[in-house]
């Protein structure tokens, strides 16, 4: 029989190349396997179901062996029971899809942060150290890891289908995900939300390194300067050092020890100081006035890109004290109007 | 074109209903695909219903979009609505209302078959729904007038320094905050230009039911359309009744 | 087929048998007499052409978006076209075809049969629905000719509204019209099914197809001016540019996608709804036999439409939107599933001691069944909030649409259409090409879209041009199956239309049905019945079908 | 009425069991109404000239609501209407606070577990 050269090619491909399920290469990958196959095993045996009650009554039933059909109102009993049965099993659906999703959303408090930002068409990773990657994202196994993301346009969505996580990153706010690598290697990262022309170009790969392999890794592709020392970079081109001198009897907050603490705000309300918090007043100062200070601080909106937002988030993140503030103070140039630069800081 | 379905077909050899088929017609707007008169009419003000439940989620979503914008922007809600003259929005109002009520009237005269007072009702109910507009246009001119416009020529410096511009009750807020009464604004104009445009829409059918009542066909009994229109008409005016106040009054007393 | 003694075709005696010379097809000529009618039969026609139309264009770019994932790299067209490609494909797949489906045509044609009435409430505002219809599918092609319009047909804002210069507003405004197309359709159905029942047709004696209408129709009402709404905020926010939707002016763009999704969510069971009321009907017909809890089956219909407005989030999962929000929409979503699964089974034991035939209509019935089933389970997977990180935007998830959407309503629809075929035309289809084009089509369409899920769990997103070498061989399944399946669509085309001409006359009772439809003569006469029935026996009862004697209904010509 | 539809269509039949007789409202009922609408609009505007706090927005809505009830019975007759519709009416808010409801449950909530 002529099976076609190229038809034999599939075949073989098939067999050696072509997988049934992802690798797993994260810890949370067995779990989401595992509610996976209870899924399918769902499926098959309610499929199995149907089909039997379908074949066995159209054999059994058909117009050459029962001519006169019976005619039957219903049965309760019946209904009760393929009502019930079927809830039942979609409540634990629930149940269980449910705690996966408060796991792979809710990231551990020791887990390394990444920034990522997306935008028409990659995306870019920012390490803490400074270290910048373009579709692409190096990691180290065995160590939780937290995704910090952004969009600077549309919507995009970070998908590690090996890792079993995906997210979308939003325009506007920080959205979050982590994962623990377990196996070395090099996995797909794609962008699964639709994001206009390019969308299928918005790929790249994440590779998972031994920690040693890591840190040769962050060794060799440093930029020379942190991402919070950027932000201290920033901090002083664009001025804040002239109202945020950490001085107490200053007509602005002092800064250090902000990041984590609870802020209470003028409108009464308390509130969290983490990242989002943290580029939000950066942007629109006067929704997040804390108690006891005039909204006087100048918006950046549109001055400092979300790159820029990043290194001052992770600044004001490591800032303890107001030293180095204080220090800058002597040797800036800025006096204390609010800045005028116009247009975007790159850093 | 009319669907008289039986009508339009030449050939009627029914042996059965041919006679009885005509006899329950009283007026001759009776559609022949309905048994009774009392079901056309039903079927119509149910359909009409039906159709303003649409209307409801339609402007339902407006609705949520204001809510929600006017928790997350209060403090620029509050001066762009004061803005906005509680004088004119409350004579308009009481505009609408009155529009309304002659409406209401103009459904009883048909009723009671009064011809006269039914063209005299629809003819109020159109003038007040006229000056509505009008009141209207004067408005959205002012608003024009002070670039309140959402779009390219939006200025926010009257909120940020009102007293620059002669605005002495309002107190100043930062340029980002003003930055959201533009979607104040924005809602304000999709909200009322899309009151509007049915207003405009009521008035156009108004022109038609004024000539028809004229003519006589709203006084044999037949009120249907009369009274499915004030239905209508009274919707719209029922979206005004909770515009005026979300828009107009958001914060209105002395500043503290 | 073999033996007659399986099949219950009771047609009238072929050498004698003739067409009525008096129906609502010959009641009237030339091409205005369709074009102004207000009759429900005629409108219905008029639908049936013109979205058979638009499902040959839709199936055509489905056709060109199989075709270029047949291989890994982008080597068709640019990515550009491919995303104007699978946007239209969408758009007028929902919008312009799966949407009217049943309910246009075959809801329009029997719903006033069913009830014993002669027409529809509202006949020019049906007459209206069909020419917003056709000015929604014009706006569309127009949008199409210009150039094409690449938001998916989600129209996800921001990209909709400030990323893109294709033709949105035009498809927006296409949809806003065919959006309102469908509101009056289902207006008129409420309002025919409350007011223009016949004597003695009580709710509970209505065919579970009049049910099953009754609640999708609740849903276009209520469900399609918010996505009126929201896509005229979309075009607004484009022509105007005053940020909504738009995260740099303060806009919140995941408004958007609560306003679309309550929609589009409820849409779905648009599609679906209708779709089951034809299973009822055919399976209770062809195994002689009432439905199984018809009570059950009628208020599952009413229980998913209600349960339908409540779950829209879950298309939202992973967008930002409060966990605790989700996990409710979570709950609700397994909620709305069990009523189809009530219907399931109870179609099923709908055969139990039944005597069953298996003509075409049937095997499409039970095509439904099976795929349906698996496309309503894939549904589980992903309004299980863990599964969805995992499975959202990817092909999974085309599957699982493509699952309910094609495997559910299409082959519902296409059901429908061979089973009322003898009744619109009064001729019969021919039975062993179609059961051939049955089987087809549901071998192609396994073979197309199995595959898909395999795909989607390894990751392979949605709306892409080009993909890992890796998936190749998955995706060159589905685009054979693909191919299959375009050919089981065209033979139905082919030899519906040779039966119009060369079909056997089908008699007013073919399949020996009791519902009222099959009482009357076929095709009908323009005013349904020349008297007005009155309605002395449940709906399904077969032993009064049997018992019926010389008191026919109404049968003329 | 003719014996014809005495058989056929009695409106009180199974059929139609949504059918009510039909009800003139008098002119002095409207403007009955029609005083009230106005004094309630009165009120609004006088309500929003004292700072009530957050009580301010429930009243103004609270009498906004009010008028439309009475719109609604009143000048759109349902208060005289069939059971069908009155759920018609209600059916139609009902969606509305649906819509309202759950999509605020995302917003409300998300910034539950911040603070
Ligand atoms: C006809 C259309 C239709 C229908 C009926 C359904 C039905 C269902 N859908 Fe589907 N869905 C779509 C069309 C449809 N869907 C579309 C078009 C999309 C994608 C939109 C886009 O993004 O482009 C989508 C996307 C979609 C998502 C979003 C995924 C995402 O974006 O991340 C979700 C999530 O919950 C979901 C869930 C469900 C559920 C729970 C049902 C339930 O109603 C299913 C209920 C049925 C059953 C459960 C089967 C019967 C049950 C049995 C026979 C019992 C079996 C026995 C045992 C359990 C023992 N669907
Ligand atoms: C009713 C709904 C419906 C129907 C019937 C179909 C039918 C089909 N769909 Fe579609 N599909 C959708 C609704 C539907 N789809 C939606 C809503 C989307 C999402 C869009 C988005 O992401 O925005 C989608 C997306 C979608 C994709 C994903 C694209 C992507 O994400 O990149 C794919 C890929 O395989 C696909 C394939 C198919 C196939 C093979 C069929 C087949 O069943 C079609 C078979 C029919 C034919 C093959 C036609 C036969 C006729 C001819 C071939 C003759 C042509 C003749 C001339 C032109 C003269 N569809
Ligand atoms: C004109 C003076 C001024 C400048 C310049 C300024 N700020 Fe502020 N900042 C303030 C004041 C005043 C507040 C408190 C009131 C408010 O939020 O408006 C504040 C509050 C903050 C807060 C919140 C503190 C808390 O306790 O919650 C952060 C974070 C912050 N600023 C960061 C910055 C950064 C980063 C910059 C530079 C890009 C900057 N500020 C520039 C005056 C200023
Ligand atoms: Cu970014 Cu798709
Ligand atoms: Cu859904």
């Amino acid at each position: 029989m002529g099976i076609s050269e190229v038809l034999w090619q599939y075949l073989v491909k098939w067999l050696t190349n072509s997988a049934l399920f992802p690798r797993e290469a994260s810890t949370i990958a067995p779990y989401m396997d595992a509610l996976y196959f209870f899924l399918i095993g769902v499926t098959v045996v309610g499929l199995v179901l149907v089909l039997l009650l379908i074949g066995g009554f159209s054999f059994r039933y058909r117009k050459a062996v029962h001519p006169v059909a019976e005619q039957i109102e219903g049965s309760t009993l019946l209904e009760a029971i393929w009502t019930i049965i079927p809830l039942g099993i979609f409540l634990v659906t629930f149940v269980w899809g449910a705690l996966l999703y408060f796991r792979i959303y809710t990231p551990p408090v020791n887990s390394m942060n990444i920034y990522i930002v997306g935008k028409q068409w990659m995306w870019k990773a920012e390490h803490p150290g400074g270290q910048h990657e373009i579709n692409e994202l190096h990691v180290p196994i065995g160590q939780p890891i937290q995704l910090t993301m952004i969009s600077q346009d549309v919507f995009h969505s970070y998908s590690l289908p090996e890792f079993r996580v995906k997210r979308e990153v939003i325009p506007g706010r920080y959205t979050t995900v982590w994962f623990q690598a377990t196996t070395p290697g090099t996995y797909h990262l794609f962008c699964t939300q639709y994001c206009g022309t390019d969308h299928s170009k918005m790929v790249g790969e994440i590779t998972a390194m031994l920690p040693e392999d890591y840190k040769k890794w962050t060794e060799l592709s440093t930029s020379g300067m942190s991402l919070a020392q950027n932000g201290e970079r920033i901090f002083a081109s664009m001025g804040c050092n002239a109202c945020h001198t950490g001085n107490a009897s200053n007509r602005a907050p002092s800064l250090a020890g902000l990041y984590g603490s609870k802020v209470q705000m003028a409108n009464g309300s308390i509130q969290l100081a983490d990242a989002a918090y943290i580029r939000d007043v950066i942007l629109n100062p006067s929704q997040h006035v804390p108690a006891g200070y005039a909204p006087i601080m100048p918006t950046y909106k549109g001055q400092i890109s979300e790159d820029g937002l990043i290194a001052l988030v992770e600044y004001l993140k490591q800032l303890n004290t107001n030293y180095r503030i204080q220090q800058t103070q002597t040797t800036s140039v800025s006096d204390q109007a609010a800045p005028t630069t116009p247009g975007m800081v790159k850093p | 074109m009319d669907n008289s379905i039986v009508t339009t077909e030449p050939l009627m050899p029914r042996e059965t209903a041919v006679h009885e088929e005509h006899e329950h017609v009283f007026i001759p707007q009776h559609r022949h695909h309905f048994e009774t008169e009392e079901q056309q009419r039903e079927a119509g003000s149910f359909g009409m219903w039906l159709f303003l439940l649409t209307e409801i989620m339609f402007f339902g979503g407006l609705f949520f979009a204001y809510l929600l914008y006017r928790n997350w922007y209060y403090d620029a809600f509050v001066p762009a609505s004061n803005f906005l003259s509680v004088t004119l929005g409350g004579t308009n109002t009481a505009i609408l209302i009155t529009s309304g009520f002659f409406m209401a009237l103009a459904v009883w005269a048909a009723e009671v078959r009064k011809k006269q007072f039914l063209v005299i009702a629809l003819i109020l109910t159109t003038l007040f729904g006229l000056a509505f507009i009008s009141i209207k246009y004067v408005e959205w001119h002012d608003e024009w007038v002070h670039r309140h416009v959402p779009g390219a020529s939006f200025d926010i410096s009257e909120f940020v320094s009102p007293k620059a511009h002669g605005i002495t009750d309002q107190k100043p807020i930062s340029p980002d905050m003003a930055e959201h009464c533009q979607i104040f604004f924005f809602l304000y104009f999709a909200m009322t230009g899309m009151h509007a445009l049915h207003m405009i829409i009521g008035i156009g059918l108004l022109v038609w039911l004024i000539l028809r009542a004229q003519r006589g066909d709203f006084s044999a009994g037949y009120v249907a359309p009369i009274e499915n229109f004030g239905l209508y008409w009274h919707f719209v005016d029922i979206v005004w009744l909770f515009l005026f106040p979300l828009l107009y009054l958001i914060n209105r007393h002395p500043l503290k | 087929m073999s033996a007659t003694s399986t099949t219950i075709l009771n047609l009238p005696d072929q050498t004698t048998a003739a067409i009525p010379k008096k129906n609502y097809i010959s009641s009237e000529h030339g091409l205005l007499s369709w074009l102004l009618t207000g009759d429900h039969k005629r409108i219905a026609m008029l639908y049936l052409i013109s979205i058979t139309f638009f499902f040959f264009i839709g199936g055509a770019f489905a056709g060109l978006i199989r075709l270029e994932l047949l291989t890994p790299q982008p080597d068709l067209v640019a990515s550009d076209t491919y995303n104007k490609f699978f946007t239209m494909h969408g758009i007028i797949m929902v919008f312009l075809f799966l949407v009217p489906s049943v309910p246009a045509t075959l809801g329009n044609f029997l719903i006033p049969i069913m009830l014993g009435a002669r027409d529809l409430a509202f006949p020019k505002i049906n007459l209206l629905s069909w020419y917003l219809y056709l000015a929604g599918g014009t706006l569309t092609l127009a949008a199409l000719v210009l150039g094409g319009v690449d938001t998916g047909w989600t129209f996800t804002t921001p990209l909709s509204t400030h990323y893109l210069n294709t033709h949105v507003v035009t498809t927006a405004s296409a949809i806003f019209v065919a959006g309102f197309s469908s509101i009056f359709t289902g207006l008129n159905f409420i309002v025919t099914i409350h007011r223009m029942r016949c004597p003695g047709m009580t709710w509970f004696r209505m065919p579970l197809f009049v049910w099953s209408h009754y609640a999708a129709s609740i849903l276009m009402v209520l469900g399609t001016p918010v996505l009126a709404i929201s896509l005229t905020l979309v075009g607004l926010e484009r022509l105007v540019g005053i940020g909504v939707f738009d995260p740099t002016k303060g806009g919140d763009p995941l408004l958007f996608q609560h306003l679309f999704w309550f929609y589009s969510h409820p849409a779905v069971y648009i599609m679906i709804l209708p779709g089951m009321g034809v299973i009822s009907e055919v399976v209770s017909t062809f195994s002689r036999k009432r439905v199984f809890g018809y009570t059950a089956v009628a208020f599952s219909s009413v229980a998913i439409a209600l349960f339908g407005f409540f779950v829209w989030e879950h298309h939202m999962f992973i967008m930002g939107v409060s966990n605790y929000s989700a996990l409710v929409f979570s709950l609700l979503s397994m909620l709305v599933a069990v009523p189809s699964a009530i219907k399931i089974f109870n179609w099923s034991f709908t055969l139990q001691k039944g005597s069953i035939t298996f003509e075409t209509p049937m095997l499409y019935a039970f095509g439904f069944m099976g795929l349906f089933t698996i496309g309503g389970l894939t549904g589980i997977f992903l309004a299980a909030l863990g599964m969805d990180i995992q499975l959202t935007e990817t092909y999974f998830i085309v599957a699982h649409f493509h699952f309910v959407m094609v495997g559910g309503m299409l082959m519902a629809f296409l059901s429908g259409v061979h089973f009322w075929w003898p009744k619109m035309t009064g001729r019969m289809y021919p039975e062993s090409l179609s059961k051939l084009a049955a089987v087809v089509t549901f071998i192609g369409f396994i073979l197309t879209f199995m595959p898909q899920f395999i795909v989607g769990y390894l990751g392979m997103p949605r709306r892409y041009h080009a993909y890992p070498p890796e998936y190749q061989v998955l995706n060159v399944l589905s685009t054979a199956g693909a191919t299959v399946l375009g050919v089981g669509y065209m033979l139905p085309i082919l030899y519906l239309a040779w039966s119009l001409k060369y079909g056997a006359i089908a008699g007013n009772n073919p399949w020996q049905a009791t519902g009222l439809e099959w009482q009357i003569q076929s095709p009908p006469l323009t005013e349904n019945f020349t008297e007005i029935p009155v309605m002395d026996h449940e709906a399904y009862d077969y032993e009064w079908l049997e018992h019926k004697t010389q008191n026919e209904v109404t049968t003329v010509g | 009425m003719t014996a014809h539809e005495q058989h056929y269509h009695d409106p009180a039949n199974v059929t139609n069991p949504e059918h009510s007789e039909h009800h003139i409202v008098s002119p002095v009922q409207y403007s009955m109404v029609f005083g009230a609408l106005l004094l309630g609009t009165l009120l609004t505007v006088l309500a929003a000239d004292v700072d009530l706090g957050a009580m301010n927005p429930v009243i103004a809505l609270g009498i906004a609501s009010t008028k439309a009830v009475i719109v609604i019975l009143f000048f759109m007759h349902v208060k005289y209407q069939s059971h069908l519709i009155k759920m018609t009416v209600a059916c139609g808010f009902f969606t509305f606070l649906v819509l309202i409801t759950l999509t605020l449950s995302d917003y409300v909530s998300r910034a539950w577990g911040l603070w």
